[in-house]
């Protein structure tokens, strides 16, 4: 279908009475050559009857809304099958410049120039919908979070592939005796749910069960993942959860604690065992008459685990409480530094300290003997030294290592090389010193990606995005992490978090059948398409995706996945020679937008700086500086961009070679807090702004012209007082040379 | 000394705590106390306490019971009940004090004897017992004198302006002290309720 | 419409705080409330006696004056003196919690032939005012309203908060900011002072036997009210009004301060309002510092 | 399977940032939903909040994904000023009585704002939790969503109402509104109620709002934001000055039976935020925690140490007793410190009490309730976010997805 582009100005809200309408429509009808029709109110009623009766004529397919910003009434300018193209003459033209002002009139005409020349560049984005497309979701993991990842699949209508390490399923939860409780009233441990959840699965037609087999390759992508595993058998998901829990710190690390030097001082995981075992004794085989717990055995200890493990407190108060009812007259302590049963697990704190319980705040400073052990506890409360004992036991509270990797396997070298050069988004001050490296063992997924075998993980080796507002944010699109694998976590919250992973599992399934984007850029149709005649093989574009979503071929050709691609654009904007580009957004587009303004001559003394914006972040943020009614400087021109990320350097030349006097990146912060929810675009954009100087000075221009700024949602406030003080200063630098040619 | 509750042997032994749970007034919810210091920061002469409740529970579950029935904590308690109503345990803290103190009474540790509270509730029971009500003038007299003679007499010139203002607007009682009709029965009462007290063992 | 209600007057009503017990028995009445003494009663124990006796030798006298008040019928238990109440309360309370201390302390009872059941109600008087009574019908005896005297109402401790968290309560008040007094006082046509310490502590018996311990809490007591221009202390509490009223010169000594407050009950200052005679009826005489304003001079 | 539900909608009750979440977790899996939202916006507690812990980010940076995505998805129906009054069916069929409150404004409204310049009188602000005042006309923030005005009911019948209504150019405001039921036919139910925090006037040894200079965590995200009544200042709300020293006091209802029974979870990490915004305005201010135990579940235990590394930020194990009023009427924190033994009182410029959550709303019948009144999933009815229990952002996401999983199988078989 022919696109016709037709422009609807919008004159309520103050915008007739602020700019000249004549002249506004003279640079549609004028400079581009399409019709153009004024209204007084064109979100209501009789202003959208215009645009849809032209519409339903055929006489424009895309139209150009001049009016407010593209964040409000977008329900209401929504057309089938078609979303138009929004040029913002309230926020950021008539609430944040004067009224009546020439500048401002420049400025109104100049956005109107962008966005119609945006509609000539834009095509409808056709999807990628080819081959076939798999349900099935892989379960990689057989215990508790696995398991119940694999049952709550299926009771959404989806086949399961099961794979478990070991021979039997459980984990280390299937001997548990019983459990922390996440049920009304929160007092008593709880039945072990896993032997029935394991009868469940086992029963389920639906899942197919391969234990003591591992994921030798991981291919593909959402959709369409092809895996083998160690059986030699291979299979097609759609997408994959892993759930490979944890395992617990290595006690034999923990000999300060006693453990090793006597038969009685055991991990928490050890006393399970015996409490599983039905009867508790010590190593001489009597009954114990006192056991302490040292918590923290190795969590918040920066030579140990740098982190909370999150479970240990509540269960030692589950085997204290178990220990108790067992033997009313046994002596139990518990060892602690700071009692954490966050939420309703504060009831079962109470329900030790009712079952009699002693908690003593403070640290082991020392653990001797063999048969009954003192331990040394500097008691803050007493605020002395106490030796407490003879003891018969003391159990160790050691903490949660996630199995982030595989131990038993050897650990890829490639895969830990990138695995190190992984975001740290935790703050090293203090005592809290995350892993240097990555932790040992070979890949769970063997990943056949460019970026390596690993599901990307943080400093302190947990697979985790990070987000607050988006914890199922995957650097690995179709892969969810959930269970003691991602954050420490108890079977209560495991079980939520199985749910949460199985629902962008199915979620991602869906969307990528239909060629739709997940999270954030939800619903995005487009993807890159490379043209490969013009590439360089400079593999940039398979480096810097956040997602991992660009492989290379056997001749070093980038290959797209586009399922896993999450439409941020940070290849096109890594492409040195612009041969990557969406159907809706390229960077030819970008730069004839920036083109599209009028760059007066230097002797009018009105110079042109080129704001490009993040359009999640620093473009609402300047929204609602208008909605304030902060004003700044008319002399700027927005450029919104999906994320800085997707920003070609190229387009800082073009603005300079076509003689705007600076350029401003917003973008948001970068580094060990990066706020960027396509995690590293608006590094890349610094970095690549770090090597454009070489640029500037080849074009003989002062590095003062191009700044970036880090911009958040919440700087309404501060990014005009910011712009204003950036104009003032690339005024100081006097006019570009360039301009006028 | 009268041991009636039992000698911890060492460091965090719970015989003594456990007495402490089963036997004393309130002291089953003294095992949910966490230590968060609400009670001994509330109390009106917190400062005058050595240990303050707070810390003398821990001593408790501490196993240091001679340090705990002669602290000056379980006397200094004026009864506001401002911890109580504090405490987000619901510990009833000064029914506990008030039943420690009796305790330290009955095992008749020496700080137990000397301390103000102690005489003061000697002479108190004095006179409720003999004549079923209390006489202000007794009660503040015997405890005078439980100081010994000399310091008697000071302490009783000392209040004897305030005396004299009670006596001139007759808010004390000067003649034979109010009694009630029933001593005996009273009295009967009272021995019994001991008897079957001491029989628990216990103040409860 | 009148009610009778057994009452429970307390040792100080014979003593230190006649004055309470005068004014209390001349305003009730007009208020619909006659009052029935409780038999041969005796004394509670007050907040030391469990320490001397024990909690069960202690919990025994108020067992008795309840099993007393119960043969003379169902009605409520009321008393106007902090102690009385807490102590009555609570042994009543802890006989419906708890068959083992029910069952020993009929057994001390059953020596002389009496027994309790724990069915009666015990109740602060000033609870009476508040919740049965309501300031409308105070208002309405108000004959000479004491307008433009300024009350700071000091609540202490033991009248709102021993059980002010527990399945005990009364709860008529707030133990941290109880309004009741000032309500009185407004009742009264007087001023009430915003007086944020009505609930800090006078040292109770602590006061009286240790004054080295107290006296600096009654002083921060008097500072506050002072300077706030209170003319009158008002206060529910017998031992507060004592330990208020009668340390003030012995606090002038040691301080260096020179208070001369008037300390008043609640009841005095109603049996005034009420027209009643201040010396007769209200025991204006028997306060050490006298209010020559309440007395009319 | 046989027996497909008679309705295959969602509806999610409540749009703080659980109700969005399991809202949008839903619909992206194909599910029709409908999100209903008792006040004009959407975006709940959380975007009141200046910033989240760890990352010190801002809030309506995820909201503003959240809302182009609900945007840009025709499977999400919004109802705002609205709530549930009434459920009846089982799981699969479900008919629910909605009740919504007028906002005097029609979706005709451009928010073009010239209503509020008519508006002469003020209303309390909920955003800002009564901390300022806000014209009777009005957007409820820059970040409001849907961004369409609302004309408080006071004006309702007065000249001024009259006034507003006849600046509005595009006669979108519409006095006469009444409040309107309407029934829905759903499969499921996700209940998203969230929190309110817990009421600092039932902690009267604290003395909030009758000291000044004692305030609630809740308010003090206000007082930190960019768009609050300081305009992001941390100022003594007595004077109008910077506070020198400041403390925050934990478990200021929390953990305790007279008051809320549970742990609220965030309280801890929150107030050590509010300990960064401080220094980091104000690098001479003196900061006190005062805190029973430390509560940094799993990583945010990096969070800690990071605050620990101050040495502007004091720790005082200890539940501070009460809070007097100095001689200058400033706040003086009493209680003991439980390390030293130190019974101390302590003035400071300003306290913030580190007030807990409660839940928001209670469920009309069909909702299984636990003690605190918190919401137990059961078949067909679910809960999510901080409707289920005192949760941080990320585990109410976390709960959120969960519960549109639960919604997603109810209405499918």
């Amino acid at each position: 279908m022919e696109k016709k582009i037709g422009a609807y100005l919008c004159k309520g809200c103050g915008i007739g009475e602020a700019l000249d309408f004549k002249a506004l429509e003279g640079v549609v009808t004028k400079e581009f050559k399409k019709p153009v029709k004024s209204h007084e109110c064109l979100c209501g009623e009789a202003g959208l009857a215009v645009i849809k009766a032209d519409m339903e004529a055929g006489e424009v397919t895309l139209p150009v809304i001049g009016a407010c910003s593209p964040r409000v009434m977008t329900d209401r300018f929504m057309f089938p099958g078609m979303t138009p193209i929004r040029a913002n003459l309230r926020e950021q033209v008539i609430w944040s410049h004067p009224a009546g002002d020439e500048d401002t009139q420049m400025l109104g005409e100049d956005v109107l120039r962008m966005f119609m020349t945006q509609a000539t560049k834009v095509n409808s984005p056709v999807p990628y919908t080819e081959g076939e497309f798999s349900t099935t979701i892989l379960v990689v993991g057989g215990g508790f979070a696995g398991l119940t990842a694999a049952r709550e699949a299926v009771k959404a209508g989806h086949d399961v592939l099961l794979v478990e390490k070991k021979a039997t399923l459980g984990g280390h939860a299937a001997s548990w005796s019983a459990i922390v409780p996440s049920k009304p009233p929160y007092h008593d441990p709880e039945t072990n749910p896993l032997p029935k959840l394991i009868e469940e699965v086992k029963a389920s037609s639906a899942i197919r069960l391969v234990t003591g087999a591992t994921v030798t390759k991981t291919s593909g992508m959402p959709g369409k993942f092809q895996v083998e595993l160690s059986d030699g058998s291979s299979h097609t998901v759609g997408a994959i959860v892993l759930a490979t829990g944890f395992r617990p710190y290595d006690a034999t690390k923990l000999s300060h604690l006693g453990y090793g030097a006597s038969p009685d001082v055991v991990t928490n995981v050890e006393m399970e065992a015996k409490l599983s075992a039905g009867k508790v004794h010590t190593h001489a085989g009597a009954a114990p008459k006192s056991v302490a717990f040292i918590q923290c055995a190795g969590s918040r200890d920066p030579n140990h685990l740098p982190y909370c493990s999150s479970v240990c407190c509540s269960v030692s108060l589950k085997q204290a409480i178990q220990l108790t009812k067992a033997d009313p007259d046994v002596m139990v302590y518990v060892i602690y530094e700071e009692m954490r049963t966050p939420g309703v697990t504060e009831e079962f704190y109470r329900a030790a300290q009712e079952a009699g319980v002693i908690f003593m705040k403070g640290k082991a400073s020392k653990v001797e003997g063999r048969h009954g052990i003192t331990v040394t506890v500097a008691d803050e409360l007493l605020q002395q030294d106490v030796p407490l004992g003879p003891l018969d036991m003391v159990v160790l509270a050691t903490g949660m290592v996630p199995n982030s990797t595989d131990p038993d396997a050897p650990a890829q070298e490639y895969g830990a090389e990138l695995l190190n050069a992984d975001i740290n988004p935790y703050p090293t001050e203090g005592d809290y010193k995350p892993a240097a490296s990555a932790p040992p063992g070979g890949s769970l997924l063997n990943l056949q990606y460019r970026q390596g075998p690993h599901l990307p993980m943080l400093a302190d080796g947990f697979s985790d995005s990070h987000y607050i507002c988006f914890p199922y944010e995957t650097r690995r699109t179709g892969i969810y992490a959930c269970g003691p694998v991602r954050r420490p976590m108890d079977m209560g919250e495991a079980h939520e978090d199985a749910m949460g992973a199985v629902l962008k599992a199915i979620q991602v399934i869906r969307n990528a059948a239909e060629g739709m984007a997940v999270h954030p850029r939800a619903g995005d149709l487009s993807y890159p398409k490379i043209n490969l005649n013009a590439c360089t093989k400079c593999r940039r574009c398979t480096v810097e995706c956040p997602f991992g979503a660009i492989d290379e071929d056997e001749k070093d050709y980038p290959v797209v996945n586009p399922t896993r691609c999450r439409r941020c654009g940070t290849c096109m904007g890594a492409c040195p020679v612009r041969t990557i580009s969406f159907d809706n957004y390229t960077v030819e587009m970008l730069s004839s937008m920036v083109k599209a303004v009028n760059i007066p001559d230097e002797f009018d003394e009105k110079p042109r700086i080129l704001i490009i914006a993040c359009e999640n972040d620093a473009y609402p943020a300047l929204d609602m500086a208008g909605i304030a009614g902060h004003q700044y400087s008319s002399f700027v021109r927005i450029l919104p961009v999906r994320c800085l990320g997707s920003m070609s350097a190229l387009l800082i030349s073009d603005a300079l070679s076509v003689g705007y006097d600076g350029v401003v990146l917003m973008g948001c912060k970068p580094g060990d807090d990066y706020q960027c929810h396509f995690v590293k675009g608006s590094a890349m954009a610094k970095e690549r702004l770090s090597k454009i100087s070489d640029t500037l000075k080849s074009m003989q221009l002062e590095v003062e012209r191009v700044t970036m700024v880090d911009a958040s949602i919440a700087d309404s406030a501060r990014l005009p007082k910011v712009i204003d003080e950036l104009v003032a200063k690339i005024d100081a630098v006097g006019p570009n040379p360039f301009k006028g040619f | 000394m009268n041991a009636i509750s039992p000698n911890p042997s060492r460091a965090y032994d719970l015989n003594f705590a456990r007495y402490v749970y089963e036997n004393i007034d309130g002291g089953e919810r003294l095992r949910m106390c966490m230590q968060c210091g609400a009670c001994s920061g509330s109390c009106p002469i917190g400062q005058q306490m050595d240990h303050g409740p707070r810390k003398l529970f821990m001593m408790i579950r501490a196993g240091m019971k001679e340090a705990v029935l002669t602290s000056n904590t379980i006397w200094n308690c004026v009864s506001c009940y401002n911890c109580v109503v504090r405490c987000p345990r619901k510990v009833p803290i000064t029914y506990i004090l008030h039943d420690l103190a009796n305790l330290a009474v009955r095992e008749g540790f020496d700080a137990a004897k000397k301390a103000d509270n102690a005489r003061f509730a000697k002479a108190f029971m004095w006179s409720a017992r003999k004549y079923g009500r209390t006489d202000e003038r007794l009660v503040t007299g015997i405890y005078y004198f439980s100081f010994g003679l000399l310091e008697g007499m000071k302490r009783g010139m000392g209040n004897q302006k305030i005396a004299l203002n009670m006596i001139k607007t007759k808010r004390m009682h000067l003649g034979m002290p109010h009694a009630i009709k029933a001593k005996d029965e009273l009295q009967n009462i009272l021995a019994k309720a001991q008897e079957i007290q001491d029989r628990h063992g216990k103040g409860a | 419409m009148s009610r009778t209600l057994t009452y429970y007057p307390g040792c100080s009503s014979q003593a230190s705080a006649v004055h309470l017990d005068k004014s209390l028995r001349a305003i009730l009445p007009p208020l619909g409330v006659q009052l029935r003494d409780i038999d041969d009663w005796n004394c509670c124990g007050a907040s030391v006696g469990h320490i001397e006796a024990g909690h069960l030798a202690n919990s025994a006298l108020s067992a008795r004056n309840l099993a007393n008040a119960k043969a003379a019928g169902p009605e409520d238990v009321v008393t106007p003196c902090a102690a009385c109440y807490l102590n009555t309360h609570y042994v009543n309370e802890s006989i419906r919690g708890s068959e083992t201390l029910k069952g020993d302390l009929n057994e001390a009872l059953g020596v002389v032939g009496k027994s309790y059941d724990g069915s009666l109600h015990v109740r602060h008087i000033c609870e009476l005012l508040v919740t049965d009574i309501g300031m409308d019908a105070v208002k309405a005896q108000v004959k000479k309203p004491l307008t433009g005297l300024k009350v700071a109402g000091y609540v202490g401790c033991q009248t709102v908060r021993p059980f002010a968290n527990t399945e005990r309560a009364n709860k008529f008040d707030s133990y941290d900011d109880p309004t009741f007094l000032d309500d009185f006082t407004q009742a009264c046509g007087a001023e009430a002072l915003p007086f944020k310490m009505r609930t800090h502590c006078c040292g109770g018996s602590v006061s009286v036997m240790s004054p080295d311990k107290g006296l600096h809490l009654i002083k921060e007591l008097l500072e506050e009210a002072q300077k706030l221009g209170a003319d009158v202390i008002s206060t529910p509490c017998p031992l507060c009004q004592t330990n208020v009223e009668m340390y003030q010169p012995e606090i002038n000594k040691r301080f260096g301060t020179g208070f001369n407050i008037p300390v008043v009950f609640y009841s005095q200052l109603m049996a005034v309002a009420f027209g009643l005679d201040p010396v007769k009826d209200a025991g204006l005489d028997q306060n050490i510092i006298k209010s020559d304003k309440l007395l009319g001079r | 399977m046989s027996d497909k539900p008679k309705s295959q909608t969602v509806l999610v009750v409540g749009g703080g940032i659980g109700g969005i979440s399991a809202a949008l977790e839903a619909a992206e899996c194909g599910a029709e939903v409908v999100l209903i939202e008792k006040a004009p916006t959407l975006g709940g507690r959380v975007a009141a909040l200046n910033r989240y812990f760890p990352k010190m980010c801002h809030p309506t940076c995820g909201l503003e994904i959240n809302y182009q995505r609900i945007k840009k998805n025709p499977r999400i129906k919004v109802f705002t000023m609205a709530e549930v009054s009434g459920i009846s069916g089982s799981k699969g069929d479900y008919t629910v009585t909605v009740t919504t409150t007028p906002r005097h404004v029609t979706p005709a409204c451009t928010a073009c704002g010239d209503c509020a310049k008519v508006a002469a009188s003020e209303v309390a602000d909920p955003f800002n939790y009564g901390l300022a005042k806000m014209k009777a006309a009005y957007l409820p923030h820059a970040m409001a969503f849907p961004m369409r005005y609302v004309v408080d009911p006071s004006v309702v019948g007065t000249p001024e109402g009259q006034a507003i209504k006849a600046a509005c150019k595009v006669e979108a405001i519409n006095l006469d509104e009444k409040p309107e039921s309407f029934a829905l036919q759903v499969g499921a139910v996700i209940w998203a109620t969230g929190w309110k925090p817990y009421d600092p006037k039932n902690l009267t040894m604290y003395r909030h709002g009758e000291i000044a200079d004692v305030i609630t965590n809740v308010e003090m995200e206000r007082l930190a934001s960019h768009d609050g009544p300081t305009k992001g200042h941390i100022l003594k709300p007595s004077s109008g000055e910077a506070p020198k020293k400041v403390a925050l006091i934990q478990c200021a209802g929390s953990r305790d039976l007279n008051h809320l029974a549970y742990c609220s979870r965030i309280c801890c990490l929150a107030s050590m935020k509010h300990a960064a915004y401080v220094r980091e305005q104000y690098p001479e201010a003196e900061v006190d925690i005062y805190y029973i135990d430390i509560r940094a579940h799993d990583k945010l235990e990096a969070f800690y140490q990071k605050a620990k590394a101050d040495p502007g930020i004091r720790w005082i194990k200890s539940k501070p007793s009460r809070i007097e009023k100095g001689a200058s009427g400033e706040p003086v924190v009493c209680g003991e410190n439980t390390l030293s033994r130190e019974v101390y009182a302590n003035a400071y410029d300003l306290v913030v009490l580190a007030t807990g959550m409660q839940a928001s709303a209670q469920p009309p019948a069909g909702a299984q309730l636990d003690d605190y009144g918190f919401v137990v999933s059961e078949e067909g009815v679910f809960g999510a976010g901080v409707a289920t229990g005192p949760l941080d952002v990320s585990m109410s996401v976390q709960s959120a997805t969960a519960a549109a999983l639960r919604a997603v199988q109810a209405v499918r078989s």
